[in-house]
C-alpha cells in the first residue's frame, strides 16, 4: 500500500482498523474497501461500532491502530485535519451544528478541501427549509431542518469522499427520498460515500456493498448482487 | 462499610490532634473545612459554582463578632446570629442568582459579593479595615471556651454536625433530586419539579454552613475582618474544593486542610523566604491540575475503584 | 529567670505584600543584626528569632501570634505592618502579656484608644506625620489644602489627623476625594485635586497608591503649574522606585534617614552591605527597639513581659535611630521627627541621596501629648 | 449646564480620563475575550501577562537599550511566544477538561509569576520614562491632557478595531467559535485547531503584554499591577458577553466612562460600580449585552 | 364539549422575532386516543410540544387542560396536573441507576423531597414501585445499571417508564423511536400501545409504520398550520399530505422494516 504510484482504483483502504476509548477496544480489526465512485453502507445493531469506524478513520478517537489507505496514502498517523484535506467530509450522528453560528455561517465554515463543491445557491435550492432560515441560529432549527444543514454544509467543500452517518435520522419521508435522490446524483458525479444507515430501505437501492459489523468486526460483506439471496442473513444479523 | 471504618478513623484522629498540633491551627483548619464542604455542596452536588461565598462567611464573622462583643451575649447566640443572617443573606442573593448558568451564576455572585464587600467598608459596625477585634469567645453550658482545648472540642463537635449535615443533604431524598437536576434541569422540570426552588433551598443551606465557619473562626480568632469577606477568600475556597475533590465528601476537608496549613507553615519556614508563599501555592495548583485533576480525594477513589474492579 | 532558657522575639512583618520593599526581608535582616550585635545573646541566654509573613492579614497575624505564644514560648512580636495585624496582635498579647514592638504600623490609636500596657510604638504615627508635613507645609504658606484619601481607616485617620493640624495652624481645607483601597491610575483623582485650586494636595493613602498618585500628578504637571504635594505616608523606598525625577520636591515626615549623620551612616552601610538598599524608616526602628528591648532584658535579667517594659519605659532612648528618645507611659516611643524635601536629580550627589532635611521636629512637639490622650494607662493628674 | 454641582468642564475632563482607562479594559479584555471565546479558558494569568508586558519593556530599556517604540512591537511578541510555550506545554493538556481547571491551572501561574517577579525586583516597582516625542500635554480647553495619554487612547483603539476585523472580516472568527464548541468536527472539516488554539493564545497574550507596554510609563511598573486588575477586566468581559469580541471593546471603553463619572459622583465607589452594573445587566441580559443567549 | 377531549388548543400561535413557527393551530385531543402529530421537518412539532409543556410561552391563543385554562401555568405546575413528556433527544438522569431515574419520578408523591436532613432510605419504600414500572417496559435486568452505560433504545424505554411514573393523565412523547434499531422500535412501539390503556397519548414520530400501528387519529402539521387531520387512511390519501411530506411512498409505510 506504500506505493504513491498506485492508480485512483481505490479511494479508501481500511485494514486491520483498532480504535479504544479510554481503556475499552472498541473496534477489533475493521477490514473494508471503497473504489473510487461507489457506495457502501455499514450496518449492525446500536453500538455495534459503526460511528466508531467512521471516527477512526479521521482519527477522532482515543487511540488508534491498523491501516486507512486514503488515495494511496497511509493517514494512520495524520493528524485529523490533514485527513480532512484529502478530501473528506464527515457528517455526525449528533450532527455537530454549531450554536453560536448562524444557519449561513455553518453552512460556509467548514473550508474548501478540493475544488468542485456546490455553491451555496445550489444547496438552498435543493434544502428551501434552510434558505427561509438562513439567519437563524444553528441550533435553533427544527431536528430535521438541521440534520439537512450538516449535510449541506459538507456538499460545499468539494470533498469526494463522504463519511455520512445515520442521515435520514429523523427525517420527514419527502427528504428522505430527496436525500436518496441527492446520493444517488452524487455518485454519478463521481463522488465516493461511506453511508452508516439504520434505514436499510432507503440504504437498499443505493449500495455497491454492506457491511455488517457487530462487536467492532466486519462480520459480513454483500454486494448488491449478493443481495437477494443473502437477506435472510442480513435479517438474523440485524436482528430484524 | 469500608466508608464508615474511615470516618470513624479519621474522627478519633481529630479527637486525639491537639495532643499533636497546636488547637488554635486545627480549628482554623476546622473552620476552613466546614466552608470548603459547604461551599462543595453547591460546586459538588448542584454543579454552581459560587464565586462569592465569602460575603456569607464574611458577614457572619461580622455578625457574631458583632453580638459578642458589643451586644454581649452568650456564645451559641452569636454563632446561631451569624448563621442565621449568612442564610438570610444568602436567600437574597440566589433569589437574585439562582436563575443563571455556569459562568454567569459565578459572576452574578462575584458581583452580589463585591457590593457586599464594598458595604462592609463603608459600614461603621465592621471597624473597617481594622475589622473587628478581641471578640470575647465566652462559654458555653458552663465550658470555658476561653480555653483551647474545651473551645477545640466545641468547634469540632460543630463542625462534625456541620459536616453530615452536609453528608445527610446529598444522601437525602432532598439531595436526590438535587442530583436529578444536575444530571438533567429540563427532565427534572417535566417530571414536575420546581427547579429554581431546589437550587435556592440548596443555596441557602451552603450559605448558611459557610456563615457557621465563619461564625466559628470569629469565635477561634477573636476577630472578624475585611479579608474574610474578600473575593481572595472567594477564590481560595474554590481552590481548597478542587484541590482535594469537588463532587466528594472528605475532598474539601482535605483541600482546606492542605491549603491552611501549607499558608501556615510557608509563612514561617525558611522556605518561604527564598520562595514566597505564593509561588509554593501557584506551583502546587499547577501539579495538581496536570496531575491530579480529580484532587486528592478525587483521584484516590477513582485509584480505590480502578483496583476494585481489577481484583 | 529567662523563660525557657531563651529569649525568643518573633518577625511578623509583610514579607510579599504591598508593604514587603518598605518592611519584610528588610526587617528580618535588622532583627538579625540587632541579635549578632548582641553577640546572639541576652543575659546569658540564646536569642532566638522566628520570622513569619502576615500577608497583612489580621487573622494570619493573630493566628500566628497564638501559636508562636502557646507552641514556641515567643517573648515579643516585632514589626508589624498594617494597623489590623498590629491590633489583633496587641490583642493577644493583652491577655498573654508578651511583649510587642510595632514598627511598621501607623495609626496613633495604636498608643491612643487602643493602647496596651505591654506594647510600645516605636518608628512613627499617624499624627507625628500629619503633625510634621501639615504644620510646615501651612507654614510656609500652603493654606489651602485638598486630600486624596484612601477609603479606609488609615486613610481616613490621617485626613483627620492632618485637617486638624492645618486648621490649628490657620489653613483651609477645601476638599477631599476618597478613592478605592486600592487604586491604580489617580488621574481623575489628581484632576479634580488640579481644580479644586488648593495650594496643597495631600496624599492621604500608603505604598503603590501613593507612588501612582505621585506618578500621575508628576504626569498631569500639578506642580509645574504652582501646587504642592504633601506625602503624608512616604517611605524611602517609595522615592526610590518612583526615582527622582518623578519624585522631587516632594515633602513629607520621617522617622529616619540615612544621610542625617556619622551614626545613622554607620549603621545604614552596614545594612546596606547585608541587604543592596538602604533601611526605611520602619526597618531602622525594629534595630532600634530590639535593641532597647535586648538592653532591658539584659538589665532586669528577666524577660517577663511586664518587667522587661518596665525596664524599657524608665530607661531614655539614644542611638543612631532615635534622638531624645523615651517610651511614655502609652507605649509610645517619643523621639525626634524630621521634615524633609526629596532632592532634585542634580542634586543628588549618589545613589540613595534624596533627602534634604529641612527641620528636626523635636519629639514632644511631633506626638500626641500625653494630656490629649485616650489612652486609659495615662493617669490623668 | 452643571451636573449635580459639577461644572461641565470638569465632567468633560473626567470622561476623557475615563476614556484612557476604557482603553486599557479594551485591550485587556479583548485578550481574555480572544482567550475565553477560543479555549473556553478564564485566563487568570492575564494580569500576570499584562505585568510581564510592561516589565519586559523596563528590561529592554535597562539591559538592552531597547527604546520604547520599538518595545511596542518587541513585547507583545515576546511575551505572545512565552504564551504560547505556556499553551503548549501545559493549556492544552486541559481542552477536554472543565474550564474550572482551566482557570486553577492559569491562577497557579499567575502566582508564580508574579511572586518569582515580587522575590526578584520588590513591589514598589520600577520608574518607566515617557518617550521623549510624547512628553508635555495636549491643551483641549478644559483640561491639558498629557499627550501619553491622548496616545494610549489612539493606540490601543487602533489595535482594538484592527483586531476585531481581522477576526470577524475573516473566516478566523467563525472557527474561533466553532472551535470552542466543538474543535473535533471542525478538525474533522480541515482546520488545524491546535495551531490555531495555539496562534489565538499568543495573539490574546501580547494584546495584555501591549496594554502592558502602554500602562508602564504611567504607572509603576511593578509586579502586582495587575493582579487586581484582572478581576475588573473578567467582569468587562462578561458585562459585553463571553467570548463577544466588540462586545469586550464597547464594554471596556463605556466601563471606563461610566467609572470615570463615579469618580466624580461618588468616588469610594468606583471601584464597586462595575460590579453593580454587572448584576443588573446579567439580571436583565443574562447572556451580558452583546452575547447571544444560547 | 370538552368532557370528551383531554387537550385543546385554541389559535395558538408561536412567532421567534418574526418567524411563524406555529400558526393558529386548533388542536383537539381525545380522551384515551393516541394521537399522532407528523409534518415536515421545521413544521413546529416540537415546538407545539413546547408551548404544551410551557417550555415555550405561546405568542397568541390558549390551551385548556380537561376543561381548565393553562396557558400561563408554569412548567412543573403542568407536570403536576398530569402532562408529563418526553424529549426528542433522550432525556434521562445518565449517572443514576435505572431504578433511581424512576424513583426520582416517584419520589414527588412521597412530598419530602425538600427534606434534606431525612435519610435517603426513607425513599426505598419506592423501590418495589419503581422495578415494577421496569419490569413493565422489560428494563428489569438493567435495575442497578449506571444510565450513561444502556443502550439508546432502552434509555428510551426508560424514559417511558419514567414518565409512567407520575402516572400522566397525557403523555407526551417526541420521536419516541428516533434512532434506534429495527428490534428496538418494535419493542418501543409495542410498548407504546401497551402504557396506552387508561390515558392519552400525544406522539410526535416520523416513522409512518409506526404511525400506522399505532394512531388512533393524526393531525398533519406543514409550516405551523395544520394540514390535515384523521386517520391513517385518510390523511395517507390527502395529496397534500403526500406532497408535503410522505412523498411518493406508497401504500406501505415508508422507513422502519427492512426489505
Ligand atoms: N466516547 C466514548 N467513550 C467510550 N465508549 C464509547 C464512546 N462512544 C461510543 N462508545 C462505545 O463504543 C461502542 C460502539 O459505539 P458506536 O457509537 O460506534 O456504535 P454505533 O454502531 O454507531 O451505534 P448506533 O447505531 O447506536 O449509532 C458502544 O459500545 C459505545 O458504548
Ligand atoms: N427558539 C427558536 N428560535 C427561532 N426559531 C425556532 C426556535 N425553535 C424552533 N424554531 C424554528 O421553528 C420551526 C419549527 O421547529 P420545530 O422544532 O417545532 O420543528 P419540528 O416540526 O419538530 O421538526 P423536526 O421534525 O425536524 O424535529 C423551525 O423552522 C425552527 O427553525
Ligand atoms: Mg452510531
Ligand atoms: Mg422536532
Amino acid at each position: 500500500m506504500t506505493s504513491a504510484f498506485r492508480p485512483d482504483f481505490e479511494a479508501l483502504q481500511v485494514s486491520n482498523l483498532h480504535a479504544y476509548y479510554g481503556e475499552s477496544h472498541i473496534l477489533h480489526g475493521i477490514e473494508f474497501e471503497v473504489r473510487r465512485g461507489e457506495l457502501i453502507t455499514l450496518l449492525g445493531r446500536n453500538g455495534a461500532g459503526k460511528t466508531t469506524t467512521l471516527r477512526a478513520i479521521l482519527g477522532l478517537t482515543g487511540r488508534r491502530s491498523g491501516s486507512v489507505n486514503l488515495n494511496g496514502q497511509e493517514v494512520i498517523d495524520w493528524p485529523t485535519h490533514r485527513i480532512a484535506h484529502l478530501g473528506v467530509g464527515y457528517c455526525p450522528e449528533e450532527r455537530g451544528i454549531f450554536a453560536s453560528l448562524s444557519v449561513e455561517e455553518n453552512l460556509v465554515l467548514p473550508p474548501q478541501v478540493r475544488s468542485g463543491g456546490m455553491s451555496v445557491e445550489e444547496l438552498y435550492a435543493m434544502f428551501p427549509n434552510l434558505a427561509e432560515r438562513r439567519k437563524s441560529q444553528g441550533t435553533r432549527l427544527s431536528g430535521g431542518e438541521q440534520q439537512m444543514l450538516a449535510m449541506a454544509r459538507i456538499l460545499r467543500t468539494g470533498a469526494n469522499l463522504l463519511l455520512l452517518d445515520e442521515i435520514t435520522e429523523g427525517l420527514a419521508p419527502v427528504i428522505v427520498q430527496k436525500l436518496g435522490d441527492v446520493l444517488g446524483a452524487l455518485k454519478t458525479r463521481g463522488y465516493t460515500v461511506i453511508l452508516v444507515e439504520q434505514n436499510f430501505r432507503f440504504a437498499a437501492p443505493l449500495a455497491d456493498r454492506h457491511y455488517v459489523i457487530e462487536h467492532g468486526k466486519v462480520v459480513e460483506c454483500i454486494s448488491r448482487e449478493q443481495l437477494p439471496s443473502r437477506m435472510d442473513a442480513l435479517h438474523q444479523r440485524l436482528g430484524v | 462499610m469500608y466508608q464508615r471504618t474511615l470516618y470513624f478513623v479519621l474522627c478519633v484522629c481529630l479527637l486525639l490532634a491537639p495532643l499533636a498540633i497546636y488547637p488554635v491551627f486545627l480549628m482554623k483548619m476546622l473552620c476552613f473545612a466546614l466552608f470548603a464542604c459547604a461551599f462543595n455542596l453547591l460546586l459538588g452536588y448542584v454543579g454552581l459554582l459560587s464565586f462569592g461565598h465569602a460575603a456569607f462567611f464574611g458577614l457572619a464573622a461580622y455578625v457574631t463578632g458583632h453580638v459578642l462583643k458589643v451586644l454581649e451575649l452568650p456564645t451559641i447566640v452569636g454563632l446561631l446570629g451569624g448563621t442565621l443572617a449568612a442564610g438570610l443573606l444568602g436567600l437574597a442573593v440566589g433569589l437574585l442568582a439562582i436563575r443563571r448558568q455556569g459562568i454567569y451564576f459565578a459572576m452574578i455572585t462575584l458581583a452580589l459579593a463585591q457590593m457586599v464587600y464594598f458595604f462592609f467598608l463603608q459600614a461603621d459596625f465592621t471597624g473597617g479595615e481594622n475589622g473587628l477585634q478581641g471578640v470575647p469567645r465566652g462559654s458555653f453550658l458552663g465550658l470555658d471556651l476561653q480555653d483551647d482545648l474545651n473551645l477545640y472540642y466545641f468547634v469540632l463537635a460543630i463542625c462534625i454536625g456541620g459536616f453530615v449535615l452536609v453528608y445527610r443533604t446529598v444522601h437525602s431524598p432532598f439531595g436526590q433530586v438535587l442530583k436529578a437536576i444536575r444530571e438533567n434541569e429540563p427532565r427534572a422540570i417535566s417530571l414536575g419539579y420546581e427547579v429554581d426552588r431546589y437550587k435556592l433551598l440548596a443555596f441557602v443551606l451552603s450559605a448558611s454552613l459557610a456563615g457557621l465557619a465563619g461564625a466559628l473562626k470569629s469565635v477561634v480568632l477573636q476577630l472578624a475582618s475585611l479579608s474574610d469577606a474578600h473575593w481572595h477568600a472567594s477564590g481560595e475556597v474554590v481552590l481548597m474544593t478542587l484541590l482535594g475533590g469537588m463532587g466528594t465528601m472528605l475532598g474539601p476537608v482535605v483541600g482546606a486542610g492542605t491549603v491552611v496549613a501549607l499558608q501556615n507553615y510557608l509563612a514561617s519556614s525558611p522556605v518561604g523566604v527564598w520562595l514566597p508563599a505564593p509561588v509554593v501555592l501557584g506551583a502546587i495548583f499547577v501539579v495538581c491540575v496536570l496531575a491530579f485533576r480529580r484532587g486528592f480525594i478525587g483521584e484516590l477513589q477513582a485509584l480505590a475503584k480502578k483496583s476494585f474492579n481489577l481484583s | 529567670e529567662i523563660s525557657d532558657g531563651a529569649v525568643k522575639i518573633g518577625v511578623l512583618t509583610d514579607m510579599s505584600g504591598t508593604y514587603s520593599d518598605l518592611a519584610g526581608p528588610g526587617v528580618v535582616a535588622a532583627a538579625e543584626m540587632a541579635i549578632a550585635d548582641m553577640g546572639g545573646k541576652v543575659a546569658g541566654k540564646p536569642i532566638v528569632m522566628l520570622s513569619a509573613d502576615h500577608q497583612n492579614k489580621a487573622d494570619i497575624a493573630a493566628n500566628k501570634a497564638r501559636e508562636w505564644g502557646d507552641v514556641e514560648k515567643v517573648d515579643a512580636y516585632v514589626d508589624l505592618v498594617t494597623t489590623s495585624t498590629a491590633l489583633a496582635v496587641m490583642e493577644i498579647a493583652k491577655q498573654t502579656h508578651k511583649v510587642v514592638l510595632i514598627s511598621g504600623a501607623g495609626s496613633s490609636r495604636i498608643t491612643n484608644e487602643d493602647c496596651n500596657p505591654t506594647a510600645i510604638h516605636w518608628t512613627y504615627d499617624t499624627y507625628a506625620l500629619a503633625k510634621g508635613t501639615g504644620s510646615a507645609m501651612v507654614k510656609e504658606g500652603g493654606k489651602t489644602w485638598f486630600f486624596l484619601t484612601a477609603d479606609y481607616a488609615f486613610g481616613q485617620n490621617l485626613q483627620k489627623d492632618v485637617t486638624a493640624v492645618v486648621e490649628a495652624n490657620g489653613g483651609q481645607v477645601l476638599g477631599a476625594v476618597k478613592h478605592p483601597f486600592p487604586a491604580t491610575d489617580f488621574s481623575s483623582f489628581i484632576l479634580q485635586a488640579q481644580s479644586s485650586g488648593a495650594q496643597v494636595i495631600g496624599l492621604a493613602n500608603a505604598g503603590a497608591d501613593t507612588t501612582n498618585a505621585i506618578k500621575a500628578a508628576n504626569e498631569f504637571g500639578v506642580v509645574q503649574s504652582g501646587q504642592k504635594l504633601a506625602g503624608l505616608l512616604v517611605f524611602i523606598s517609595d522615592v526610590h522606585s518612583l526615582g527622582l525625577p518623578v519624585a522631587q520636591g516632594l515633602t513629607l515626615t520621617t522617622g529616619f534617614y540615612w544621610d542625617y549623620d556619622d551614626k545613622t551612616r554607620a549603621w545604614s552601610k552596614r545594612f546596606f552591605e547585608k541587604t543592596g538598599k538602604m533601611p526605611t524608616m520602619v526597618q531602622a526602628g525594629v534595630y532600634s527597639s530590639l535593641m532597647h528591648y535586648f538592653k532591658a532584658i539584659e538589665a532586669t535579667g528577666s524577660d517577663d513581659g511586664p518587667t522587661v517594659v518596665k525596664q524599657m519605659k524608665a530607661t531614655p532612648v539614644e542611638d543612631f535611630f532615635a534622638r531624645h528618645g523615651k517610651i511614655r507611659e502609652d507605649g509610645r516611643m517619643v523621639h525626634d521627627m524630621y521634615l524633609a524635601e526629596v532632592k532634585k536629580p542634580a542634586e543628588s550627589k549618589q545613589p540613595w541621596d534624596y533627602y534634604k532635611i529641612l527641620r528636626v521636629i523635636p519629639g514632644d512637639e511631633a506626638y500626641l501629648p500625653l494630656s490629649e490622650s485616650k489612652c486609659p494607662l495615662v493617669k490623668k493628674s | 449646564m452643571d451636573f449635580l454641582n459639577i461644572p461641565l468642564p470638569a465632567i468633560l475632563a473626567q470622561l476623557v480620563v475615563g476614556l484612557i482607562n476604557g482603553s486599557f479594559y479594551a485591550l485587556l479584555s479583548l485578550g481574555l475575550a480572544i482567550i475565553f471565546g477560543l479555549l473556553n479558558i478564564i485566563n487568570f494569568a492575564h494580569g500576570a501577562q499584562y505585568m510581564l508586558g510592561a516589565f519586559v519593556a523596563w528590561f529592554g530599556v535597562q539591559y538592552l537599550g531597547v527604546n520604547y517604540w520599538a518595545a511596542l512591537i518587541l513585547v507583545p511578541l515576546t511575551v505572545g511566544a512565552f504564551g504560547m510555550l505556556l499553551e503548549r506545554t501545559l493549556l492544552s493538556r486541559l481542552y477536554r477538561e472543565d474550564h474550572l481547571y482551566g482557570l486553577l491551572l492559569t491562577f497557579g501561574l499567575a502566582l508564580i509569576i508574579e511572586g518569582v517577579f515580587v522575590q526578584l525586583y520588590g513591589v514598589s516597582g520600577k520608574p518607566y520614562a515617557t518617550p521623549e516625542s510624547l512628553r508635555g500635554a495636549l491643551n483641549l480647553g478644559f483640561m491639558f491632557l498629557p499627550k501619553y495619554r491622548a496616545w494610549v487612547i489612539v493606540a490601543s483603539l487602533v489595535v482594538c478595531l484592527g483586531s476585531w476585523l481581522i477576526i470577524e472580516r475573516t473566516k478566523l472568527g467563525a472557527y474561533l467559535r466553532a472551535g470552542t464548541e466543538n474543535s473535533q468536527l471542525l478538525q474533522a472539516f480541515g482546520v488545524n485547531v491546535p495551531l490555531m488554539i495555539t496562534l489565538t493564545y499568543g495573539f490574546g497574550v501580547a494584546l495584555a503584554a501591549f496594554a502592558g507596554v502602554l500602562a508602564a510609563p504611567i504607572f509603576q511598573v511593578s509586579p502586582k499591577m495587575g493582579s487586581d486588575l484582572i478581576i475588573v477586566v473578567f467582569a468587562v468581559v462578561v458585562i459585553g458577553g463571553m467570548g463577544s469580541i466588540l462586545g469586550s471593546i464597547v464594554t471596556g471603553l463605556g466601563l471606563g466612562l461610566v467609572e470615570g463619572l463615579t469618580k466624580v459622583i461618588w468616588p469610594q465607589a468606583s471601584g464597586t460600580v462595575i460590579f453593580v452594573i454587572m448584576a443588573i445587566v446579567l439580571l436583565i441580559r443574562p447572556a451580558g449585552l452583546f452575547g447571544k443567549e444560547k | 364539549m370538552s368532557e370528551d377531549f383531554v387537550l385543546e388548543t385554541r389559535g395558538l400561535v408561536k412567532e421567534f422575532r418574526g418567524f411563524v413557527a406555529v400558526d393558529h393551530v386548533d388542536l383537539r385531543i381525545r380522551r384515551g386516543h393516541i394521537h399522532a402529530l407528523i409534518g415536515p421537518n421545521g413544521a413546529g412539532k416540537t415546538t407545539v410540544f413546547n408551548l404544551l409543556t410551557k417550555f415555550l410561552t405561546p405568542t397568541r391563543g390558549e390551551i385548556l387542560f380537561n376543561g381548565d385554562d393553562i396557558t400561563y401555568v408554569r412548567p412543573a405546575q403542568i407536570a403536576r396536573r398530569g402532562i408529563v413528556r418526553s424529549f426528542q433527544i433522550s432525556a434521562v438522569f445518565p449517572h443514576l441507576t435505572a431504578l433511581e431515574n424512576v424513583r426520582v419520578a416517584l419520589q414527588r408523591k412521597l412530598g419530602t423531597s425538600f427534606h434534606f436532613w431525612r435519610s435517603q432510605r426513607s425513599l426505598e419504600v419506592l423501590d418495589a414501585r419503581a422495578a415494577e414500572l421496569l419490569e413493565d417496559v422489560g428494563l428489569a435486568q438493567y435495575r442497578n445499571t449506571v444510565t450513561v452505560e444502556m443502550p439508546y433504545g432502552r434509555k428510551r424505554a426508560l424514559e417511558i417508564a419514567t414518565t409512567l411514573a407520575l402516572e400522566p393523565e397525557l403523555m407526551l412523547l417526541d420521536e419516541p423511536t428516533q434512532g434506534m434499531g429495527h428490534e428496538d422500535v418494535d419493542k418501543v412501539a409495542e410498548l407504546i400501545r401497551r402504557v396506552s390503556a387508561g390515558r392519552t397519548i400525544l406522539m410526535v414520530e416520523h416513522n409512518l409504520s409506526v404511525v400506522s400501528r399505532l394512531a388512533d387519529r393524526i393531525t398533519v402539521l406543514a409550516r405551523g398550520a395544520v394540514l390535515a387531520e384523521g386517520d391513517y387512511a385518510e390523511v395517507s390519501q390527502n395529496p397534500q399530505v403526500r406532497e408535503a411530506y410522505m412523498g411518493r411512498s406508497d401504500d406501505q409505510p415508508a422507513g422502519g422494516v427492512a426489505g
